[in-house]
């Protein structure tokens, strides 16, 4: 029933208290498509939808069950995905989002996660192209 | 605790200091008159020697125990380890076998595995839906060989309470030496074990209670007592049985917490048990959610609840700095590690992850219960607002 | 103490707490930010928590140490018993000796016997005549299969100092882990265990140094790191070596004390050198008298004095309510039990029963010294001028 | 170094802090006769000391090494015996010379001391009548 103080950088802390882009996509033009990676037992379960338009990400928004990390790194994810050709996206590197928000090592496993995620939805992405 | 701070919901790991034991321990802090060694045979000595006796009998007042029952300790995990350990090594050769439970506080069951590393057997009961211990389960573990049956009265994660005149009927009609964790129920509930005399030992501890944190009593019946083998060495303070020199304002601060709350005993378990059903109705726009162990019987200050599909150490970020409440996990590390207790109830992993523990007490208020309320259905349904399709139903 | 009451000369059985110790514990007993469980991971519990912190910083600066080899005890009684029993059950099957001195405290005395019990060999040093221990007698005790030393700085009853510096280094050089005994002179002469990192163990507590009763410290060693088999189960405080609520008060007002004690270590000793050195000389009126212990090496507020022909009980009746001291014997009884400190250093039980011991602390003034010699001398007298023909010669 | 409290009776705290009849006895007349006892492991050595005139002991004095009780205990008979008639006198009870003066039973060993010495100085008093 206790534990360790809870410890966040303030970039997750902004993006859990925002979690800009979370829920459901904006109506727009373009077409739908989404990427999931779930590892319950892990503690993640992930879920990006985007619209493709014109070649680029014209949308992205997220849905994420997890813990704060996660749900940080789901949103600096579709954030930094936003608006970007599809050609050049690659998958994230682990390591270099978890610099991004200053997650532990420990939660490196959440991560992956994430990143399965947005390697499906890109998967999804140049498929409509 | 400080109304512009978060609302305190945390009484059953610890109680804010009560003001009045406040003034008392400050009062004895700073006199001049209570700071020489209790043990000393001087003037000074015996002054102060006279302050932890008073305060002794208002601590055996508390359970109805004689104040020469009362031996002080550092707290409720120093009582229960010298109970156990202490009953356990001192037990005859052909006592091995000793009566535990899968939901006991982790310094239970800590001294019950290290007996299980030494040369004892230990049964280890699970708990009825409800959380409690039946007293029928304790009556089949029974054996000839059984050297000591350790329960506690109130679970601290679920409010859970055991019927322990029942046990302790039964212990002492098979003459079998009881403990009782009673660290959240003394000065929670009436206890008295001049009238449950099958209780052999009990702990409790100060902080639980509006009392200092950092001291405990481990009570010894008198007739029959039960031997105890110290953990320590050092003197003969507390008849041997526990050295050390005595901390004088720690223990008027617990005589005084003692006095208070048994003076409130008889208003304060009803007014709080309203509150957290007030609590617990004030939630339910939060559902689905569900209630870990049963309602009642239940310690009046504990509310152990779920909500389906939220991740625990988001909700508690989600509540950091406005709600101060335990999580049905101990996030010791990334991964949170489920509580055993809520485990032994039949709990799922994600159920035990998305509870959270309420413990009220006697600052609470209408007013912060129903704050705090608001706080958790609007966290909990923000938190939901993002989930993917399937997972309020897949996750708890 | 109070000025109209006993002068005190009794701070080796306990220091009156430092006003500014009182005003910063109770400061944090009444602050309502500081009252949750520092283990709890909420926005209370981590204001919490970061008093604990910087307490532990404080504690730690006082020896040299790094903030987290303190491990948080109830007093310098659990500490002894949690290095000593904890380092010989951790050790190797291999290490079953164990050295300790025949003049240290029950603490540590008592933790050995109860090593002897178990599966190890003690072995007993005498201290040289002057009550200390002698480095070369440990060097030739040492054996291949040594598990620990155990020895104080500071001996309570004599003042005698031991050269733990040089104990150390031996230690080192033959990788035993050396466990100090630092109760009587943390905070009272420089300690760095930094310097001398051939001592893996050091116990220390609050109350001796000005500080509140019910808390102590054990310094751990980090590299190489003392393996420890903690006294009690129950949590992950303390890395696993201490479980139990932490008492945040009285690690605040430890850690306060500490800092105080440290910016005094400049000056203090010599000033109660030279008091005790005045007390000395005030005594002389009384003589045939003597000391118990030579004057240098020595802790500099302690003096233990024989009185020729006078006996302790009555000696203690003639000064009671006027000044505070300690007796040459523990009157648990009767019959009074004679120190076996002094017993080790060759005195016969009638020299140790008419002896006291006065010790000094950083509130004792010339004054209070002058007034205390006093009385001393005039009850000396009083009871001398009954004494039958020849007692003054037979009895001590 | 530390203990129980010390624990005595308002009889013996007045009794050890006025110590009467302790020391030298006054010059007077008759005859001087004393009786002591000691037993140091017991931690007892009282000697009294008296003088006999007309049959009486006309003066009675105590000197004493011991506790609180015992300084006591000689204090008090020295005082009972004080004028008495020799040949009435006989040595104290050892229970009711600690009822008087509220020993403990612990005590009772060294009031034997105390009886020894009186006994000690009757018989010498009744030696020289
Ligand atoms: C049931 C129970 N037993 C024992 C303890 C240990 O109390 P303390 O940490 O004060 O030693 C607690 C406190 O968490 C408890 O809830
Ligand atoms: C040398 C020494 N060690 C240990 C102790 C034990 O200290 P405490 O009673 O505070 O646990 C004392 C106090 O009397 C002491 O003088």
């Amino acid at each position: 029933m206790s534990g360790e103080p809870l410890r966040y950088s303030p970039r997750v802390r902004e993006l859990f208290a925002a979690l800009p882009g979370g829920g459901a996509l904006a109506p727009g033009e373009g077409v739908t498509v989404n990427g999931e990676a779930a590892a319950l037992e892990r503690g993640a379960w992930v879920r990006f939808e985007a619209r493709v338009s014109g070649g680029r990400l014209a949308d992205c928004a997220f849905r994420a069950w997890g813990c704060p990390h996660t749900l940080a790194a789901a949103a600096w994810l579709a954030q930094a995905m936003r608006a970007a050709p599809v050609a050049d996206l690659r998958p994230a590197e682990v390591r270099e989002l978890a610099h991004e928000i200053e997650a532990p090592a420990a939660k490196l496993g959440r991560l992956l996660v994430v990143v399965d995620a947005q390697s499906a939805l890109l998967a999804a992405a140049r498929a409509v192209q | 605790m400080n109304r512009a701070g978060p609302i305190y919901l945390d009484w059953a790991a610890t109680a804010p200091l009560d003001r009045r034991v406040a003034d008392a321990m400050c009062a004895c802090l700073a006199d001049p008159a209570a700071q020489a060694n209790p043990s000393s045979g001087h003037a000074s000595g015996r002054a102060a020697a006279a302050l932890v006796a008073r305060a002794r009998g208002e601590v055996a007042a508390l359970i109805g125990a004689p104040a020469e029952s009362i031996v002080f300790t550092s707290g409720a995990t120093e009582s229960v380890n010298l109970a156990i350990l202490g009953t356990a090594r001192a037990s005859p050769r052909e006592h091995r076998h000793v009566v535990c439970s899968r939901v006991e506080h982790r310094a239970v069951t800590g001294a019950c595995r290290q007996l299980e590393r030494e040369v004892f057997e230990v049964s280890w009961l699970s708990p009825a839906a409800g959380g409690a211990i039946e007293p029928a389960a304790v009556a089949a573990a029974l054996r000839p060989d059984t050297a000591l049956v350790t329960l506690m009265q109130v679970n601290n994660e679920t409010g859970a309470l055991t019927d322990i005149a029942a046990v302790a009927k039964l212990c002492r009609e098979r003459s079998v030496p009881l403990h009782v964790d009673a660290a959240q129920s003394a000065g929670k509930l009436p206890i008295d074990v001049a009238v449950d005399d099958g209780i052999a030992l009990l702990s409790f501890c100060a902080h639980k209670l509006g009392g200092p944190k950092g001291i405990g009593a481990l009570y010894q019946r008198r007739q029959p007592r039960p031997a105890l083998q110290p953990l320590m060495s050092g003197g003969s303070h507390e008849a041997g049985l526990r050295p050390g020199t005595l901390a004088t304002p720690q223990i008027v601060g617990f005589g005084a917490a003692c006095r208070i709350a048994r003076e409130s005993l008889a208003t304060e378990p009803a007014r709080i048990r309203a509150l957290r059903e007030r609590l617990w109705q004030a939630l339910q726009p939060a559902a689905p959610l569900w209630r870990n162990g049963v309602a009642e019987p239940s310690a009046p200050g504990i509310l152990n609840a779920g909500f389906a599909g939220v991740e625990g150490e988001s909700l508690l970020l989600a509540l950091d700095g406005e709600v101060d409440v335990a999580s049905g996990a101990a996030c010791h590390s990334a991964v949170a590690e489920p509580s055993d207790v809520l485990r032994a109830l039949g709990r799922s992993d994600l159920a035990i992850q998305a509870s959270l523990r309420f413990s009220l007490g006697s600052g609470t208020t209408e007013a912060e219960v129903d704050r705090a309320a608001g706080l958790v259905v609007a966290a909990v349904r923000r938190l939901r607002s993002v989930l993917p399709a399937g997972a309020l139903e897949r996750v708890a």
